[in-house]
């Protein structure tokens, strides 16, 4: 019992870290790759507590809530966004054992849990009571669906060369040759885990040059910081998932395994960051387009080859 | 003997059948002059004279012998007959066989000769019809029925001629069927012939199954009772008066005067309308025997013969005046029969055979000259047309009964028999007077026609287009020799036939009639006389109007007969509409009406249908629990 | 557990999707009906899958079908939904009256019957 | 599979439990049925399908459990989402989600489970099941899918092509009916 309340003491606080973690690292390697110094002056030290100040300078907002809402949807809409993410963590190894709750359908729980993050942006959209943010909320659904099929079908190509669905029994089967082997399938997981998070270059439902703010046009205060947590949330998660999934988890040389495992998921991280700069905003049409027309067929490759590769080994 | 009857009444048929089929079966040439087919006359004229050959043999052969009784038995006393086969009905069986007897020689003799005179004509009169062929061939079909008819030795047989005649006389009324009137006319006649036949047929069914046989000679052997008798005679009358246009069924013939002329005298003047006549000689003891029958017959020619005597001195067209004028004199036969003389009536039928049917050809020369029907429209003709004049003039004289014509004597016969007949009083005093008062209405209109016709100024007119119903354009000269020929044979008989003498002539008699014709005619002349261009029926003064509408009859008859079934019909009509139609709509109405009600459920609502679908299942499903 | 606890919820979730299906105006909502109405079929057959110890699972391979083809179905209902609500700006089932006879034949004076022309 | 019944009171823990689950997804879907906002319905019904992946959780079927999860609440809801937002539905309440129908819907609605209950409850009322956990899992449930539903698996596949390009010629608009 003790047991598994230090887990989840331990989870719960790596979930408030790590986001505001990466948080200050987008505000600071934005900043720089933009040829500028980002926040500077908060803590002092090249302004580390920006976030915290940023969280403080929201408790203290006003909570405003539009009078043609729908109130109780506006409110628990952040929730819904956030709290997936969180749950996700539990099954996430961090090390050899090292994990929350190991289930048996493990990758299954992370990618049905994940969907239901999406419920939270499409629920702020249209019970904001705004043209733009039921739109965005639209937006956001339509990505879902398409973006969801590519995202299962390159994990189940991981699942099916691993024989489990449990992500401990995943990377306890994982070799070095896996990284080549599912090269393809990584990339195909990690664009359309982008996709799912909304992030640039696939944040259209939030689009602020077309639809102001998308599903966040409404929320102030403590509401919107919950959507920005979700959506850092998400990185980190999105991060530990590719991670361990396609580039082994803990596994690695020299360093313990939950080294690996940090080390994995900030890279993947900065490369989310990286990619937002990089790249300017799909349109919408694009966006449909290279979920079918780009990820399905390469993840059914990936898929393909999986099972060929699995039939010659055995 | 028999088989040349047979081939007598064959032939024309023959004929008519080959005109039908076969005149213009590849074309062939059209006659120059006629402007018909030559094929067609030939098939029209050959037959008839072969039948008029071999008639004059017949005559030849049954004048052989001794006989006694009415004139003709004396002079063709040689009697045969023979039959064909016999048609067993299961009741009274039909034998299909002829007889010949001195009245069917006479009256044969009569018919073959008009009729060829009347082909002849015809093939000037109709020059250019394009329908030639088929009134040609009727009139060979029409001359072959009524031979039929003579010839016969049953009555059923007799009864098929009988109804071809009229079937005939309906196509040829209606020959110009394109003017409306001419067709209504031709159905006229047909519906109220037929009217008669069907008591003609009735007396006869009821003669054959009295005496058991259809056999003419076994009817007149058969010992009869009276009633039956009776019975049988005013049946058979019924069919005498539809075809001899008498009182009351008369009203035909006046219209049936649309057809061509040359039909109007071979059928309604000489041959058809004397087949009724014809047949009351024929059955003759037994209409001796039929005293009711009789007087009933005296009461119809009686009235027959001075209305349409006075019609006809009011009639202008001179088609209508000589149709009026037949009525009456079929009604003088009708008096003789009734009177009790046979011989007189037959006497009469063939004098007045010929000189109608000359009177008839003339006018149609006339006509045909003259190009309108009217005799407002003609006048002073003598000159035109010398030889007509000459043949109307003795056809005339013999209508009035002007000696030597042959009128004269078979009238001056008729009335003495009249005089001298065995009727009830009241008919016979009735009659009596009637024909004396008719012979002086007959010398008026006989001599108002003739003055209106040939004297006086000319009136004639050429009209540019002929009408229907009328001949041809005026052409300014005398008919053509196809014409002229059958007229100037038929003079002599209409001249001639009154010197057999047949009959005992009644000086006394004879003078009496003599004066009273000579009376009607000198009146006339006067009244024409005084002006010469106006209508001598003035005389009539305020009787005019109702003789030259014959009496309103055919108003009467309108409003009698013809308004109701009309009313009868609308209301049939009325009925159906309304009460049936309205029961079959109804029915349907009351359907829609009551569907009403059920399409109430059925409104479209798919979850209606669910939540009555789910209820039924669950219905069901309790059911099946519960009872099961 | 008992079978009847598994049994009588699906039981009464069947019976509120049926009302769902008779009651709700809007397509969608009949659509989100059948759902519950499946879902607990679903129920029923892994409950029994489990009481019954099929050792190939048919029961729960069903559930699993069943899911699939629910997501089928729905994609094809909204598919239908949308393209009734593009013609006639409306999704209420009980504005589509098509089934319904659309004309009453009226007889008239002359007894032939006259579809009254439409409007 | 007859074990012996042991007594319906006390309930066992999974009982509780599962009984819990069940009274809320029935509730939710109570709302469902009865919620005059349409986007409410939509959100009740997450609740209900949650419940009932707790309830197949419970009863062990784990891997059902997060399928229902991962298609139900993850594709079908959104799509029904998708759907509502784009027939323009209103936000607040709708007065008219409810059809004329209602009484006779209620009366067929409370009859099917009366029926259903009367008839379930007579007919497994000593019907018991004890719970082993791992029955469930994907790797049997797997194995049975490809091994010996194999064929209604290929067919369901072509099911699925059909639906697809159903739903492709239904929405697409440049498709025109001859």
């Amino acid at each position: 019992m003790l047991d598994v309340v230090i887990r989840l003491a331990i989870i719960v606080a790596a979930f408030l870290v790590l986001p505001l973690l990466v948080g200050q690292t987008e505000h600071k390697v934005m900043a720089h790759m933009q040829s500028r110094l980002g926040p500077m002056y908060a803590g002092g030290f090249h302004g580390w507590a920006q976030l915290i100040a940023d969280g403080v300078k929201f408790v203290q907002k006003e909570d405003i809530i539009p009078a043609a809402a729908d109130r109780t949807i506006f409110k628990i809409a952040p929730a819904v966004a956030l709290v997936p993410y969180l749950v996700v963590l539990i099954v996430i190894p961090v090390g050899d054992g090292l994990v929350g709750v190991d289930l048996d359908a493990g990758l299954f729980f992370v990618l049905a849990v994940m969907g239901v993050g999406v419920l939270g942006a499409i629920m702020a959209g249209w019970a904001s009571a705004n043209k733009y943010s039921v739109l965005g909320g639209m937006r956001a659904a339509a990505q879902l669906m398409s973006y969801e099929l590519p995202l299962v079908l390159a994990a189940s190509s991981v699942a099916m060369a691993a024989g489990t669905l449990s992500l401990s029994g995943i990377l306890d089967e994982w070799q070095w040759w896996w990284l080549p082997w599912q090269a393809l399938g990584g990339v195909v997981f990690f664009v359309a885990g982008l996709a799912e998070l909304r992030r640039p270059p696939f944040d259209m439902p939030i689009a602020d040059s077309e639809i102001i703010m998308g599903p966040m046009t409404e929320y102030a205060g403590i509401r919107f910081a919950l959507f920005m947590l979700a959506e850092y949330a998400g990185i980190v998660v999105l991060g530990a998932l590719t991670a361990v999934l396609f580039l082994g988890g803990w596994h690695g040389p020299l360093l313990p395994g939950p080294v690996w495992t940090l080390i994995k998921i900030g890279v993947l991280a900065f490369v989310v960051i990286w990619v937002r700069v990089s790249y300017p905003r799909m349109r919408e049409d694009q966006l449909q387009r290279l979920a079918w027309v780009g990820l399905v067929p390469l993840a059914l490759l990936q898929l393909a080859l999986t099972g060929v590769v699995k039939v010659v080994m055995a | 003997m028999i088989t040349i009857a047979a081939l007598i009444v064959l032939l024309p048929f023959l004929g008519a059948a080959g005109g039908l089929l076969l005149s213009r079966v590849g074309g062939g040439p059209i006659s120059a002059r006629a402007g018909v087919p030559t094929r067609a006359i030939w098939f029209a004229i050959l037959p008839t004279a072969g039948s008029a050959l071999l008639t004059v043999w017949l005559a030849v052969q049954a004048a052989k012998g001794d006989g006694t009784g009415a004139f003709w038995d004396s002079w063709f006393p040689a009697e045969a007959s023979g039959q064909l086969t016999v048609v067993d009905t299961g009741a009274v069986p039909i034998s299909v066989g002829l007889a010949v007897t001195g009245l069917s020689v006479l009256v044969g003799i009569l018919v073959v000769v008009v009729a060829l005179g009347v082909q002849v004509y015809s093939v000037g009169y109709l020059h250019g019809d394009s329908r030639y062929p088929s009134y040609s061939a009727f009139i060979s079909l029409f001359t072959s029925a009524m031979l039929l008819v003579v010839y016969s030795g049953d009555l059923l047989v007799l009864y098929v001629g009988w109804e071809v005649m009229g079937l005939c006389s309906y196509l040829l009324i209606g020959h110009w069927w394109e003017e409306k009137a001419n067709s209504r006319s031709a159905v006229k006649a047909f519906l109220v012939t037929r009217l008669g036949d069907v008591g003609f047929l009735f007396g006869i069914f009821t003669l054959g199954m009295a005496a058991k046989s259809f056999r003419i000679s076994d009817i007149l052997a058969a010992q009869l009772p009276t009633a039956t008798v009776v019975t049988a005679t005013l049946l058979l009358l019924a069919g005498v008066a539809g075809k001899s246009a008498q009182v009351p069924l008369h009203t035909w013939l006046p219209d049936a005067m649309a057809g061509p002329t040359p039909i109007s005298a071979l059928i309604h003047a000489a041959t058809m309308v004397a087949a009724g006549i014809f047949i009351v000689a024929r059955l003759y003891p037994l209409f001796l025997a039929a005293q009711p029958t009789r007087d009933v017959l005296a009461v119809s020619a009686a009235l027959g013969m001075l209305g349409a005597a006075l019609a006809a001195l009011a009639q202008d067209d001179l088609k209508r005046v000589l149709a009026y004028s037949t009525i009456s004199q079929l009604a003088y036969m009708a008096a003789a029969l009734a009177a009790g003389s046979d011989e007189a009536a037959i006497f009469h039928l063939t004098t007045h055979g010929a000189f109608k049917a000359l009177l008839f050809l003339c006018a149609g020369a006339v006509i045909h000259h003259v190009g309108s029907n009217l005799m407002s429209r003609m006048g002073g003709l003598r000159a035109a047309m010398p030889l007509t004049f000459v043949t109307m003039t003795i056809g005339f004289a013999a209508l009035m009964g002007l000696p030597p014509a042959s009128g004269f004597f078979s009238k001056d016969a008729v009335i003495a028999a009249v005089e001298h007949a065995r009727l009830t009083d009241a008919a016979q005093l009735l009659l009596y007077a009637s024909a004396l008062v008719t012979v002086g209405v007959t010398g008026a209109y006989a001599t108002r026609a003739w003055l209106r016709t040939f004297f006086g100024p000319t009136q004639v007119e050429a009209l540019p287009e002929p009408e229907p119903g009328t001949a041809h354009v005026f052409d300014g000269r005398e008919a053509p020799p196809s014409m002229l020929w059958p007229i100037g044979i038929l003079a002599i008989p209409a001249l001639a036939l009154g010197w057999t003498s047949v009959v005992e002539l009644d000086l006394g008699s004879a003078a009496i009639d003599l004066v009273i014709a000579l009376l009607g005619a000198g009146v006339v002349y006067a009244f024409w006389r005084s002006a010469p261009t106006r209508d001598p029926a003035r005389l009539l003064g305020p009787f005019y109007g109702p003789c030259a509408r014959a009496f309103y009859l055919d108003t009467v008859y309108a409003m009698v007969f013809v308004r109701p079934v009309l009313w009868l019909a609308q209301g049939v009509v009325h009925t159906d509409a309304t009460l049936v139609d309205g029961a079959v709509r109804g029915s349907g109405r009351a359907t829609l009406g009551l569907s009403r009600f059920v399409r109430l459920a059925q409104n479209g609502n798919a979850q209606l249908y669910v939540t009555g679908l789910l209820a039924g299942v669950l219905l069901i499903a309790v059911g099946a629990v519960v009872l099961g | 557990m008992h079978v009847v606890y598994p049994a009588v919820i699906s039981a009464l979730l069947f019976s509120v999707g049926v009302y769902g299906v008779l009651a709700r105006r809007n397509a969608i909502l009949v659509l989100m009906s059948v759902e519950l109405m499946l879902n607990a079929v679903n129920l029923n057959l892994v409950a029994f899958d489990v009481w019954l110890r099929d050792q190939l699972h048919g029961g729960q391979v069903l559930t699993l079908f069943v899911i699939v083809i629910a997501a089928a179905e729905v994609g094809l209902g909204l598919a239908i939904v949308l393209a009734v609500f593009r013609t006639r700006r409306t999704v209420d089932v009980d504005r589509l009256r098509d089934l319904a006879e659309p004309d009453f034949p009226q007889p008239s004076p002359n007894g032939q019957a006259k579809v009254r022309e439409s409007s | 599979m007859n074990f012996a019944s042991p007594a319906f009171w006390p309930p066992t823990t999974q009982e509780i439990v599962f009984l819990l689950l069940g009274v809320i997804a029935v509730g939710s879907a109570v709302l469902v049925v009865t919620t005059r906002q349409l986007v409410h319905a939509a959100l009740w019904l997450v609740v209900s399908f949650g419940a009932l992946a707790g309830g197949y959780l419970v009863l062990t079927a784990e891997f059902v459990a997060w399928v229902q999860i991962l298609i139900y609440v993850g594709a079908i809801v959104v799509l029904l989402l998708f759907g509502i937002m784009l027939t323009r539905a209103p936000i607040g309440r709708s007065a008219d989600l409810d059809s004329g129908n209602q009484i006779a819907a209620l009366v067929v609605g409370v009859a099917t489970a009366g029926v259903l209950v009367s008839v379930l409850v007579a007919g497994f009322r000593h019907a018991y099941m004890p719970l082993t956990p791992g029955a469930g899992a994907a790797k049997p449930l797997g194995s049975s899918i490809f091994r010996t539903w194999v064929l209604p698996f290929e067919a369901l596949s072509v099911l699925l092509l059909a639906a697809l390009i159903g739903a492709i010629v239904l929405s697409r608009t440049d498709i025109r009916g001859r």
